[in-house]
């Protein structure tokens, strides 16, 4: 059985929600669920061993050998990623639950979790798929159940967000086909180490040129890096609780694993990253999306977009290390793909909690509520010092490995860029500790408490591994570090 | 819904055609150009006609919503299975040859009638479900 | 209309189409407002794709890619089924895509974006 | 054809205009060898779409509000992502060519070993249900998503103030309306 992993951990989740579309029952679905998101967990988990240990997996599907049918591919960093998005899915599964049954119909609860099964079937399909079309299938799987996910908050201005989402995400999904058919064109093969193999001789010519521009532009969309990024912020804040915790935490980070299975596998180190100016336009747009998100999430007064535009920055961190041409720099953005993920989404789940509890997530209606609520205040300082990249934390990580590697690309003005908008999420995560610690309660207001304890576990949960893995990197760093010399290593 | 005489008879008439167009779309799918997303689309319009002429409560009487909703991960639930049963035959994913080791092709037939039938119930149902769902709104 | 003179013309005329309705697509989808609108100029630009992909499959003097005794040449079967999996995304997305509007018409009554963006502002 | 799309306000005319580009879509394809692809797109693109946009705008308004007729910014945008697909597309081989590499590679295999190992003439279905059966699976899922998509969308109560339609009651509680 342990053969067929990869197609398994697919598989049963999309039996799974295709189970509870049947059901309806919303406890059935429930742990139907948990238990499919704690087996691919596992199945993750055994198949990164497993990849240690043995090298690549190569999964043909339907017995046909891989140019001639799908294949399924999983390295060190496939395995990396599947790993955090099954992780990702079961903690917030189990922390959603409460929230689900306040925001979400009481006849749609079975279907939700359905959805949420079909969707994090898409990310883990993107992310395990060796073939280039069969990636923008499952990209639909998945950005088809987000939509819902997204449309079904309790806010009108959710359907207005999911729609915009809907468009510019469609936009980017065509794009990228745009860009494999032009490879496809001029190759025949749509696997992707196939494409890698026999685009090499063709890469200065303009169609692979202009399918690398069109695949990395499409994707851009998708993974929301700043000039595109005008449907996240939204999408990110009006959505239920529990679906922007999980997005938040996955979705645009398997755009970012695509985007870097082309750039590295695909173009190849030597030819995308040492020999055109995509580096440059990253780098330029990195920087950009550093800046603007953190600068307008200042000003935000709603604390989910102030985090969605915190994310829009973030991204920015994770691109600036593809476009900064080293070990150490690819090696800082793959470990910042997981660590903010955990970030990310614990302070989600937390102003969750938030939410729940206060029923608002205006920082205004915030004042004084770090007393009342002081495990998910206390949360959000720990993960907010993460962000801010304080020692100890995630966060120093990887921020460390993308100054050692700005460094290595022979700029200092990199560093003292990251030190700088580092002094912005000073800004808009101090705001929130401010008010909410040092500003008194308004008179009359009720008292209020910490939101359910599974639901605080959960987020502590992630907040430990923010702790953790700041100090003990061994897991993140090292596979993140093995993925990288890979990547740049086996670039054709 | 208003009773005009010439679209009944020539709606009572059609119907039945399309519907078995629709069938030899799908069995023909080896041959011919067809197959299961093809005949889907076309069963789907054969009962929309139906819909737009006697009127929701006939057609309902006739494809009772709650099995068409049933149908739409029904199908999915087939595709899925022809999957897993080639794995516990001992094949990989969707190997078809699994069915019939001895004859692979026989086994690829097997498997693509299936696999044709689970996409026709999904998309059939589907799009049922959705003009339905659109219809049902409007009151 | 830009077919016309498609059958007669060999060349690149097959990408020219494809590079004109990608346009005309896009254009649709950024520059009107109006949601349902916006749906169609989406799926004018995903029809381009299909040509993009079958074009370049088609071998004169080929055939369809259903085997039979008289012909030995046959178009490029590949594409054909990227394209049919591509038309059955559109169609879904563009399901989706109608239900979110009808929606956004009961909530907002509009279905204009700038309309709706006005009325988030307030 | 699509220049009218562009033109047209009301949005009855756009969706009959979208039915007929459809068709001209589907005749153009069939021209191009793809059987298969140029029926699918008849009864999606002519069928099926145009039923889903006429009960979407039953239930919706059927003018466009008047706006501005020309934008820049849009056909800026069109513009470049145009140039770049003409540069992409400026060196591949002429329409019809058999020695493209795409005939090459893969393609010749399904041609040669579809008759032997499936024993079907239609080759498309033999790619479209074996070779690349995982794709169908996913595009079979994708459909089920959207089908179970709109259901939740449209089965929920109605915020306009109408009944829900199934037993559930409705929420009285609407504190998180205001995030």
């Amino acid at each position: 059985m342990l053969e067929h992993f990869p197609v398994l951990i697919i598989i049963i989740p999309l039996i799974a929600g295709a189970l509870c579309a049947l059901a309806r029952n919303e406890v059935v679905c429930w742990w139907l669920t948990f238990v499919v998101t704690v087996v691919c967990f596992v199945g993750a988990v055994t198949m990164l061993n497993l990849v240690q240990d043995g090298g690549t997996i190569s999964y043909a599907m339907g017995g046909w050998l891989p140019p001639i049918g799908i294949e399924y591919r999983v390295d060190l960093l496939t395995a990396y990623l599947l790993i955090l998005i099954s992780l990702m899915a079961g903690i917030v599964h189990v922390y959603g639950r409460r929230l689900v049954q306040v925001e979400i119909d009481e006849d749609l609860r079975g279907w939700y979790y359905g959805m949420y099964l079909l969707c994090f079937c898409g990310l883990m399909g993107i992310v395990i798929t060796g073939d280039a079309f069969n990636a923008f299938v499952f990209m639909e799987v998945s950005s088809l159940s987000m939509y819902v996910l997204i449309a079904l908050g309790r806010d009108k201005r959710a359907l207005a967000a999911s729609f915009q989402y809907l468009i510019m995400g469609t936009i980017g999904a065509t794009m990228y086909v745009i860009g494999v058919g032009l490879l496809y064109i001029q190759t025949g093969t749509l696997n992707m180490i196939d494409l890698g193999v026999r685009l090499e001789s063709h890469l200065t010519e303009p169609t692979a040129i202009a399918g690398m521009a069109f695949i990395i532009v499409g994707l851009s969309l998708k993974l929301a890096l700043f000039p595109l990024h005008l449907w996240l912020p939204n999408a990110y804040a009006y959505a239920p609780s529990a679906t922007t915790a999980f997005i938040a935490a996955t979705a645009t980070k398997v755009s970012i694993y695509l985007l870097a299975r082309y750039l590295y596998t695909v173009f190849g180190f030597d030819f995308a990253i040492l020999s055109t100016p995509v580096p440059e336009v990253v780098l330029v747009v990195s920087i950009a999306a550093m800046f603007a998100g953190s600068f307008i999430a200042i000003f935000q007064d709603n604390i989910k977009r102030m985090l969605a535009y915190s994310s829009v920055a973030q991204i920015g961190y994770i691109t600036l290390g593809f476009s900064l041409a080293s070990i150490d720099g690819l090696t800082g953005s793959l470990v910042h793909i997981f660590n903010h993920a955990m970030m990310k989404g614990a302070l989600f789940m937390l102003v969750g909690g938030i939410a729940l509890q206060l029923g608002s997530v205006r920082l205004k209606d915030m004042a004084g509520i770090g007393r009342e609520m002081p495990w998910t205040m206390a949360g959000f300082v720990i993960a907010g010092a993460s962000m801010l990249g304080v020692p100890g934390t995630v966060g120093f990580v990887s921020k460390w490995y993308l100054a050692l590697g700005a460094l290595e690309f022979g700029a200092w003005w990199i560093v003292a860029l990251l030190v700088i908008s580092s002094l912005l999420v000073l800004a808009y995560m101090g705001r929130v500790v401010e008010v909410a610690y040092f500003r008194p309660r308004p008179d009359g207001a009720a008292t209020l408490q910490d939101p359910p304890k599974i639901m605080l576990l959960m987020a502590w949960l992630l907040i430990a591994g923010c702790v953790y893995f700041g100090i003990s990197t061994d897991f993140t760093l090292g596979t993140a570090r093995d993925a990288a010399n890979a990547l740049i290593g086996t670039a054709p | 819904m208003k009773h005009h005489l010439i679209l009944l008879v020539v709606s009572k008439l059609l119907i039945p055609f399309l519907l078995l167009f629709a069938f030899y779309v799908q069995m023909h799918g080896d041959f011919g150009p067809g197959g299961g997303f093809q005949a889907g689309a076309i069963a789907a319009a054969a009962i929309v006609l139906y819909t737009l002429i006697f009127g929701r409560r006939a057609a309902e009487k006739a494809v009772p919503p709650r099995i068409v909703e049933a149908g739409i991960p029904l199908g999915v639930l087939v595709f899925a299975g022809v999957g897993v049963a080639n794995l516990l035959m001992g094949g990989n994913y969707l190997e078809y040859n699994a069915f019939n080791p001895a004859h692979p092709v026989e086994g690829q037939h097997l498997g693509i009638i299936l696999v044709e039938a689970g996409v026709f119930i999904t998309v059939f149902c589907t799009l049922v479900t959705i003009f339905n769902t659109f219809a049902r709104r409007g009151r | 209309m830009e077919d016309l003179g498609f059958l007669g013309v060999i060349g690149h005329i097959n990408q020219w189409i494809t590079v004109f309705l990608i346009m005309a697509g896009l254009y649709i989808i950024v520059a009107r407002s109006n949601m349902i609108k916006k749906l169609v100029g989406l799926s004018i630009f995903q029809t381009s794709v299909y040509l993009l992909y079958i074009s370049p499959g088609k071998i004169i003097d080929g055939t369809a890619p259903i085997l039979s005794p008289e012909w030995d040449t046959y178009s490029n079967p590949l594409p054909h089924v990227l394209i049919l999996t591509a038309i059955v995304v559109g169609v879904a997305t563009l399901a989706l895509g109608l239900s979110l509007v009808v929606r956004i018409n009961e909530a907002y009554g509009s279905i204009e974006e700038d309309e709706i963006y006005k009325d988030d502002a307030d | 054809m699509t220049l009218a799309v562009i033109g047209v306000r009301n949005l009855f005319g756009l969706v009959v205009l979208s039915g007929a580009y459809s068709f001209i879509m589907a005749t153009l394809l069939i021209a191009m060898d793809a059987v298969d692809v140029g029926m699918t797109e008849a009864a999606v693109g002519a069928g099926v779409s145009t039923v889903l946009l006429l009960s979407a705008l039953h239930l919706a308004r059927t003018e466009e509000a008047p706006g501005k007729v020309f934008q820049p910014v849009a056909a800026i945008l069109a513009l470049v992502t145009g140039a770049a697909l003409i540069y992409g597309t400026w060196g591949l081989p002429l329409y019809g060519d058999p020695d493209g590499p795409i005939h090459h590679h893969v393609a010749p295999y399904y041609i040669e070993q579809t008759p032997e190992e499936m024993g079907m003439p239609n080759i498309v279905t033999a790619v479209l249900s074996s070779y690349r059966g995982y794709d169908t699976l996913g595009e079979t899922t994708v459909i089920f998503t959207a089908g179970l998509g709109v259901m939740m969308l449209l089965r929920g109560r109605r915020r306009d103030g109408g009944k829900p339609k199934k037993g559930g009651q409705r929420r009285d509680d609407d504190k998180k309306d205001e995030a």
